[in-house]
């Protein structure tokens, strides 16, 4: 297994840089279509820095799980950021695993968050995890079909190496089953970072929460960690949807620095791209009745069934 | 959603440029009374018609002394209409870091008549009220109000702050102004301060009304259950001084009666722009031009 | 008995109040021609409104006590009465005595009394008997035995910590079942009040309420305060009916002076009521569309609720309205400045606002959301008596502004939207009409003020008399009823606030519903706590 | 086989028997029975798994010849046992068990004492544990098929133990008819076998497939699926699976559900893979859709209880699923030609069947300590007992980590592996048929995640939050042998979720025997730290290296922290109450409550009845008591069984009339048979 070290390490800072940059960016354009100047794109780091000094309550109910929850949050998805190819092809620990270790590892993460909001004994904190979970095991089968249907085409569930297949086939990018698996991939997106129509980041209703209510327990640092590693998750699914679905500028293995200022930028300019798009979703539609939200999985569902479907078409 | 999105960017930006500009306050908008204490003939109309008590004095030993307690006043005018040396401005910045100085007093000769005859020069003793009992403290061993804390909160506070307000029994007056702060008008997030759910996350608590018996506990359990370093923000002439309800069987009166309160914010209720300089004062950064 | 000074509207039914009870009656007293007042003993309560309710759909609008023992030795308990249709009130006095301080319950028939009642034996001491739930309900479970309202109780008393007991919620019975306790402390920006849910999962099973946090003792104060700083308490029992609230204060007191406002004052009073609305409602309309998660409505309607606060602001000095009722009048006159400016708001608001209600009807998801959310079927809202927004939009047809004009609505044409649906969709609605409503009676008004003074001098309020002074606030009818003591004082000041009777109505239109819609549901009918705790 | 691992494999069947005959002898003597029945079994378990695990590392099991262990005195019968690599593989499993669980036991049989014969309890176990370990090594139908009643027999013994619950006697009668239907349909099956190949000895069955007819061979098929789908609990033959488990005493349901249930796989590998060979495609697709269906509703039905050993047991029946996906896919490779595949897909399988013996075990051990600490099994009254029994705690979550398929454990290797199967299958033909696999893919995703779902509440609410009930509130941290047996079983999560490379060079001979093929070469990449699917450039996970990297990473959050907010203390204050005078145990999530939303979801198949009943005097607005019910329906019950069981009663009722009692009328009886089966013979 050759680790490169240097890449390994730049991605990870790449990754915790990136990631609130990217939340404060959403709300921040968010906040420029309320008619309001809203926070500036880098406040998610000093509200994460603050956090990190704050002391901390810890419930009285909490158990050692309560403690530990925030780490594996946290980790998972660093983790599951570096079987991601962000600026060069392959990611830093590609053959830890792919698409279903990352799949998993988020898993992982949702499963030690849900604990955690279960632990301290409040009923909104299960009422978090007892929606987060619904809506995730429905958003997974979606997310994962049409992870499969990039992964049949490239013969690997290696993330760099799906990259890889769809860069050397320009063709790839129109390709019907390409673009109604991305589609689906986009709701389980919305779905899994708690985006409206799923869920109101911006929300102060403990009883409409499902992301927040899980935290509404945590405070200081490892509120930080819970908040940090949630930012952290949502880039990593922006970035398989916008490096393994349009590997543009995407760098190999041995690309200079040019050639990495170049995937740096293409990087950027798509999650800009895909800011835009979200931020455009968040603005023009309510929530939906938490009942509704099987309807739009299982939307995202039909969606890569029909790209499996048309791969076997068109094939 | 092209509508949405059309309306959206049609309109504008409409965030005011406070603080960097001056607070858009009407000429006509009954700001903090201003009292000519040179002129000040006589106390007691004005005292009379104050409902709340903000405007009162005391006589002793042939000498009157007449205070202002802006923490109570509601800014109704009353005392104006009573009085000509006292005018309404609409000036709205009164926040105050302590509760002390938001009392002006002014020690008279009294008259035959019971009116003024001449100001004594010097401060005049403001401490007038009867002491109020030194908030119990809560819970929390670590709580020493000193510089350290001061100066951690302001290294703290100063990009990134999370309120949670809490209604302690306002009329609802202060919490339509504090939820004009999330308005596009006034855009608290600007400064990167978030209103919050839940107190573990909160900073500061901006706490409005008379306390009332019933909320008294709920009051504690909220600041205890802060994190520290944190802060607390009185709102509103019955958080800063109880206000016309004041002290009675169901209320404990001021915030400040029942937990320490660090910035007055008085007003009945406050402007926007008042709380929001009141809460950047809270933070240190009223005075940053640039936000 | 002398039924000359009866409305001739009401006379029917006074007549028919004589004939039916005639020799149960103690006495009559008419005070004012919409005002009658029966005084009779208790017993005669349950059949009087019962007939009153059946013969001519009169409604029991508040049931209050005040200590008349100073007086004459007995505790009086009040049945008001509202004959929308006669434009009259029809009160019915009841003695209790203290030597057996205790009342007839008619909460089994008319649940609307519910919380009244209690408040009564709460505040009075007056045991209920026959309540179906007669705990505490106005002090919690944890005060000591006090009777606060009882005239040998001290505002200033200062009751030890509290000690009492904890309020012990019903138990839903059944395996999973379990409750979401919510407030008093919520985690928006709004009011304390605790909601326990009764849930097993998501559908609510039973939701509690606890309402009462925020009692200020505003009814005791009133008693101590001069009528002219009772107005400012006025302002202060709901902060967002500040005016309305004002205004029915300084109705009572006018109506027991005898003394009406001047016309112009009685139109700015109008015009200040109808602000207030607006600001409310396009205040609410934007809180709704939150509770969905459509910001973009909710950031225009904010934007527009402001520029109405900036008017407000302009037009009397404070964004709230405060400091503009006064005793007799207003307190400050408009010049024709700002009456331009009340008809440029009107101008620019009305567009803006028809591009806000396009806005929300053209988003489907924000649709899907309200629709069929929170319905509170007509029969539920008539048996609870749900008064306002609320009812108008479950079908209860009324408003104060059209059946008992004050200020001067009696100038206006006002139309009144009236819905059957009763679900959040509707009170939206009732809403949206209702502040296209208001800009039509602004612009009405604004064209046509009549000159004059402004105020009315009122002298000092001779003692003993009684008046109901009524308005329509935003939320709906408001009532401030007194009895005036000597020395210019007030011996009882009852506040009704519509809150008060419209908060059950709340648990029966949720049940059902799954717990992320109950803000939503709470916000379209957005109840004052304040008010109701007074 | 060589002599080594035969003879330990011998001494650990004798040690099994004197665990049974001593715990008997000493039956009065409660601890002497529990110390020597239990320890008996452990040590038999261990000398078991280390003669399996040598057979199976040296290779020596692919040649390993018939072993006779009594002379047989009865024609027909042989009692002879044969170590091949798939016996070996499912003895291995057994093995792990019995050491854990044997010590697990120790601790737990105290529970009985003075209650109970724990004697019995123990040479129950005993004799439980060895019948399952020839039914794995049998050479021979006949002796096969005895192990296999003796297995079901000691089996319903072990489920009625607690025979003075209703409930356990009903769940062991429907469990005994169960069993008994599925062994018919193997007698049918081995007729079948002997009838073509003219033998009952196993030796003569293999590769006998491609000598039927194929009618024949389907029908033989579908007896055996039926026989050995009853035993594993697949979907719709698993009603007696959640009655049985839960009642039997938790030892035993760690066994029935670890290993007992495997004998079904067992018999399905044997069959289809040794025996009749070379299957038509539907045999795969029939099982790929069994299993992908009995995982989804496993985990759906999982979901709904709130009965901790029910809701483990219904996940038995999901995991055999997803068992059964891994087989199907196989057999349909094998079918399409493609024996590399088959054998991944095979292995896949294969590799959750001892993961899901590990974890599933676990779990029942867990739940035992549970039960044992709060004497309920009812979720609803337990919570905050990671607080009272940490370690138990600890081994669940290991536990339930493991079963919701997160890496790094071993759910997630087998699944990753049954995935790679899938996904790579879709290029190996251009059949429709090839659909199914990623579609059965998605599934899997859904079963994960509602699995994970499912153990959140699981955990959460028995282990989380404030204690429900009184019990729970005075819980007591399990003894030590207890917790030893569970350590065993996480250690064996944890080693065979981080080593799989080490663990799949042992299915060599396995896949060799079954499919021709070799593939833990190909299998392990990146020297032995990862394991790569087998297409080139296909993919790979190092369940090890993402150990590794999650405490490599670990500075992160912690130089965060260093840079940041060193002097920040911590301090404890009471859950946030919205201000409140305190949190009831009644203000927290239940069971029921955690999975409405999933209810709610799926109410097309639940068909979720809810009643809220308003009692009052007077007035609907004042209610007096309020009552809330709701049921789910389990369809399977409602729709088939319930008409099958008054079906047959009724037929039962009309046979009746048969049984006259007269000699005269079954003299008829006989004689009418004869004239028929001469007519036949004719």
């Amino acid at each position: 297994m050759n680790l490169d070290p240097i890449h390994l390490l730049l991605q990870t800072l790449l990754l915790l840089a990136l990631a609130p940059l990217l939340s404060g960016t959403i709300r921040s354009w968010k906040a420029k279509l309320q008619n309001r100047r809203g926070p500036r794109p880098w406040q998610a780091f000093l509200d994460i820095a603050k956090f990190l000094r704050k002391d901390m309550v810890i419930p009285e109910h909490a158990s050692w799980i309560f403690h530990f929850a925030p780490y594996v949050v946290f980790l998972s998805a660093l983790l599951a950021g570096l079987m991601v190819p962000m600026l060069r092809i392959p990611a830093p620990l590609s053959l830890f695993g792919g698409a279903l270790a990352l799949v998993g590892l988020l898993a992982l993460g949702r499963f030690f968050l849900a604990l955690g909001g279960l632990d301290p004994a409040s009923a909104f904190g299960g009422m978090g995890s007892s929606r987060e979970m619904t809506v995730s095991a429905i958003a997974e089968p979606a997310l994962m079909l049409a992870i499969f249907t990039v992964a049949i085409t490239a013969g690997s569930t290696d993330l760099s190496q799906m990259a890889r297949t769809t860069q050397s086939t320009a063709f790839n990018l129109l390709n019907p089953a390409h673009v109604l698996a991305f589609a689906a991939i986009f709701i389980v997106l919305l779905a899994e970072t708690g985006r409206i129509p799923v869920d109101n980041p911006a929300t102060h209703l403990e009883l409409t929460m499902i992301h927040e209510a899980m935290l509404l327990e945590y405070s200081g640092r490892y509120l930080a960690y819970m908040e940090w590693g949630a930012s952290v998750k949502q880039l990593v699914l922006m970035t398989l949807l916008v490096n393994v679905f349009f590997p543009v500028g995407l760098a190999g293995a041995d690309a200079g620095p040019l050639a990495l200022a170049f995937s740096l930028a293409a990087y950027a300019a798509k999650l800009l791209a895909l800011c835009a798009a979200v931020v455009v979703v968040e603005t023009t539609n309510a929530k939906l009745r938490l009942f509704r939200v099987p309807d739009l999985l299982s939307a995202a569902f039909v969606l890569a069934a029909l790209a499996l479907l048309s791969m076997f078409l068109f094939r | 959603m092209f509508g949405i999105l059309g309306k959206s960017l049609s309109t504008g930006i409409v965030t005011t440029k406070y603080p960097a500009a001056p607070p858009k306050v009407s000429i006509r908008a009954r700001g903090r009374p201003e009292i000519d204490w040179t002129q000040w003939k006589d106390a007691r109309p004005a005292a009379a018609a104050c409902p709340t008590g903000a405007i009162s004095f005391q006589d002793a030993g042939g000498h009157r002394t007449a205070r202002f307690d802006l923490a109570q006043c509601i800014f109704c005018g009353l005392c104006a209409d009573a009085d000509p040396a006292i005018r309404m401005t609409n000036r709205v910045e009164c926040a105050a870091r302590d509760r002390a100085s938001l009392i002006s007093a002014a020690r008279y000769k009294l008259g035959d008549d019971g009116a003024h005859r001449q100001l004594v020069p010097g401060p005049a003793p403001v401490a007038t009220e009867p002491a109020r009992p030194p908030a119990p403290a809560v819970s929390s061993p670590l709580e020493s109000i000193g510089r350290q804390i001061q100066q951690r909160s302001r290294l703290i506070f100063g990009r990134s702050l999370h309120i949670r307000e809490v209604d302690a029994g306002s009329c609802n007056g202060c919490e339509i102004e504090i939820a004009g702060l999330n308005s596009p008008v006034y855009d608290i997030e600007r400064f990167g301060i978030h209103f919050v759910a839940s107190p573990r996350h909160a900073d500061m608590l901006l706490v409005t009304g008379p306390v009332t018996r019933n909320m008294e506990l709920a009051l504690r359990k909220t600041y205890d259950a802060t994190p520290e370093p944190r802060c607390v923000v009185a709102v509103g002439a019955c958080g800063c001084g109880g206000g016309i309800f004041g002290v009675n069987y169901a209320t404990r009166g001021p915030v400040d009666a029942v937990i320490p309160v660090d910035v007055y914010v008085p007003g009945c209720p406050p402007n926007p722009h008042a709380l929001l300089h009141g809460i950047l004062r809270a933070i240190h950064r009223e005075q940053w031009g640039r936000i | 008995m002398n039924l000359d000074r009866v409305s001739p509207d009401l006379r029917p039914i006074a007549e028919d109040i004589a004939r039916r009870f005639g020799n149960r009656i103690d006495a009559w007293d008419t005070p004012r021609p919409n005002e009658v007042y029966v005084h009779a003993s208790m017993d005669l309560a349950a059949g009087f409104c019962a007939h009153l309710h059946r013969r001519w759909n009169v409604r029991l609008i508040a049931v209050f006590a005040d200590d008349f023992r100073n007086e004459g030795g007995v505790f009086h308990l009040y049945y008001a009465l509202a004959a929308d249709a006669a434009h009259g009130f029809v009160f019915l006095r009841a003695p209790v005595s203290p030597d057996t301080p205790q009342f007839t319950s008619l909460a089994n028939a008319i649940p609307a009394l519910n919380w009244q009642e209690r408040e009564v034996q709460d505040m009075f001491g007056l045991k209920l008997v026959g309540h179906p739930n007669p705990r505490r309900c106005a002090l919690h479970d944890d005060w000591p035995e006090v009777y606060p309202l009882r005239k040998d109780f001290g505002l200033h008393t200062v009751l030890p910590p509290f000690q009492g007991e904890r309020h012990k919620f019903r138990q839903v019975e059944g395996e999973g079942v379990f409750q979401v306790p919510v407030g008093p402390v919520h985690a928006g920006i709004i009011e304390p009040g605790h909601f326990l849910f009764s849930v097993a999962g998501e559908p609510v099973l039973y939701l509690q309420l606890r309402m009462f946090y925020v009692h200020k003792g505003a009814e005791k104060l009133f008693e101590h305060l001069p009528p002219p700083h009772a107005v400012r308490l006025a302002e202060s029992i709901s902060g967002d009916s500040s005016f309305a609230h004002a205004t029915a204060f300084c109705h009572a007191i006018e109506r027991a002076a005898n003394v009406e406002a001047p016309p112009r004052a009685r139109g700015i009073r109008s015009v200040c009521l109808e602000l207030e609305r607006i600001y409310n409602h396009v205040a609410d309309i934007g809180a709704i569309c939150t509770d969905v998660a459509f910001v973009t409505a909710h950031m225009h309607a904010m934007r527009l609720k402001e520029a109405v606060l900036c008017a407000c602001e302009e037009l009397t000095g404070s964004r709230l309205l405060r400091g503009m009722a006064c005793l007799g009048g207003v307190r400050f006159d408009w010049d024709a400045g700002q009456i331009a400016l009340l008809r440029a708001l009107t101008a620019r608001l009305r567009p803006e606002f028809d591009s806000l209600v396009e806005l929300i009807d053209g988003s489907s998801s924000t649709r899907d959301r309200l629709e069929t959310t929170g319905i509170l079927q007509p029969k539920v809202a008539r048996d609870l008596g749900v008064v306002g927004i609320a009812g108008r939009a479950s079908g209860f047809d009324h408003d104060l502004r059209r059946d008992f004009p004050h200020a001067a609505y009696d100038q206006v044409k006002i139309s009144v939207p009236v819905y059957q649906a009763g679900d959040v969709k509707h009170r939206l609605q009732v809403r949206v009409d209702e502040v296209r409503e208001s800009f039509s009676i602004v612009e009405q008004l604004a064209a046509r003020l009549p000159a004059g003074p402004v105020r009315s001098e009122i002298g000092e309020l001779p003692a003993g008399r009684v008046a109901l002074g009524y308005v329509e606030g935003w939320r709906g009818e408001i009532f401030h009823w007194i009895r005036t003591a000597p020395g210019n004082r007030l011996a009882r000041c009852k506040i009704k606030d519509p809150s008060l009777q419209n908060w059950p109505a709340l648990s029966e239109a949720i049940l059902g519903n799954i717990v992320p819609d109950f803000p939503v549901v709470n916000k379209s009918f957005n109840l004052s706590y304040s008010g109701t705790d007074r | 086989m060589s002599e080594f691992p035969s003879t330990l494999l011998l001494l650990a069947l004798c040690a099994y028997a004197a665990g049974m005959a001593g715990a008997l002898v000493f039956r009065r003597a409660e601890r002497l029975a529990n110390g020597i029945g239990f320890g008996l079994a452990s040590a038999g378990g261990t000398l078991g798994l280390a003669s399996f695990v040598s057979a199976l590392a040296s290779g020596s099991c692919a040649t390993a010849g018939s072993i006779q262990l009594v002379p047989s005195l009865i024609p027909f019968v042989r009692f002879s046992i044969r170590a091949d690599p798939l016996g070996c593989f499912f003895g291995m499993t057994i093995s792990l068990l019995a050491v854990a669980i044997g010590i697990y036991s120790i601790g737990y049989a105290r529970g009985y004492y003075g209650r109970k014969s724990v004697g019995a309890l123990a040479a129950l176990f005993n004799l439980l544990l060895l019948s399952t370990t020839l039914v794995f090594l049998a050479d021979h139908a006949w002796f096969f098929l005895m192990a296999w009643e003796i297995m079901a027999l000691s089996a319903y013994c072990l489920v009625s133990f607690d025979h003075e619950h209703e409930e356990s006697r009903g769940a062991g009668v429907l469990f005994f008819v169960m069993s008994h239907a599925g062994t018919a349909g193997l007698i049918l099956g081995f007729l079948i076998l002997h009838q073509a190949s003219g033998t009952w000895g196993f030796d003569g069955f293999a590769s006998l497939g491609g000598r039927l007819p194929a009618s024949l061979r389907n029908v033989c098929f579908l007896l055996f699926l039926f026989g050995f789908g009853v035993k594993a609990g697949m979907v719709p033959l698993h009603i007696w699976l959640p009655a049985a488990h839960p009642v039997a005493p938790s030892n035993v349901s760690a066994l029935m559900s670890g290993v007992l249930i495997k004998t079904g796989i067992y018999g399905l590998v044997r069959v289809s893979f040794d025996w009749l060979g070379a299957p038509p495609s539907w045999w795969g697709g029939a099982v790929l859709a069994i299993g992908t269906i009995s995982a989804l509703l496993g985990v759906l039905f999982a979901l709904m209880e709130h009965d901790l050993k029910r809701l483990l047991a219904y996940h038995s029946i999901e995991n055999i699923g997803i068992i059964l996906m891994g087989l199907g896919a196989s057999m349909m490779f094998l079918h399409w030609g493609r024996p590399a595949l088959a054998a991944l897909a095979l292995i896949a399988g294969l590799y959750h069947t001892i993961n899901h013996a590990s974890f599933k075990a676990l779990l029942f051990l867990g739940a035992g300590a549970v039960l044992h600490a709060t004497h309920t099994r009812n979720m609803e009254e337990m919570g905050g007992l990671a607080r009272r029994m940490r370690w138990t705690a600890l081994f669940f979550l290991v536990g339930a980590v493991a079963i919701s398929a997160l890496p790094p454990l071993n759910g997630f290797v087998s699944e990753w592996l049954t995935y790679q199967s899938l996904l790579q299958g879709f290029g190996a033909s251009s059949s429709l048929l090839r659909l199914m696999l990623p579609l059965s893919g998605a599934m899997l995703a859904l079963t994960g995640a509602l699995a994970a779902a499912c153990f959140v509440k699981a955990f959460g609410i028995t282990f989380l939050a404030q204690p429900r009930s009184a019990h729970a509130r005075s819980a007591l941290e399990a003894p030590a042998p207890m917790l030893a047996g569970q350590a065993i079983l996480t250690a064996a999560c944890v080693f065979l979720g981080l080593f799989p490379m080490l663990l799949l060079r042992l299915f060599d001979p396995l896949t060799l025997q079954l499919t021709g093929q070799q593939l833990s070469q190909q299998l392990v990449a990146a020297r032995g730290m990862a394991i790569a699917a087998i297409a080139p450039q296909g993919g790979a996970v190092s369940t090890l290296g993402i150990a590794l990297m999650l405490v490599c990473l670990l500075p992160a959050p912690l130089a965060a922290w260093l840079l940041f907010g060193r002097r920040t203390r911590m301090r404890v204050g009471p859950t946030w109450d919205c201000g409140l005078r305190g949190l009831t145990p009644h203000m927290q999530y239940t069971a029921t409550g955690f999975s409405k939303p999933l209810r709610m979801i799926f109410k097309a198949l639940f068909r979720p009845r809810r009643e809220v009943q308003r009692e009052y005097d007077f007035s609907p607005y004042f209610a007096t008591t309020i009552r809330f019910e709701s049921h789910v329906e389990e369809p399977f019950q409602t729709r088939i069984y319930r008409p099958l069981k008054w079906l047959v009663l009724r037929a039962s009722r009309r046979l009746r009339a048969l049984q006259a009692g007269s000699i005269q009328a079954y003299l008829i009886y006989i004689f009418v048979t004869l004239v028929a089966l001469l007519l036949v013979a004719l």
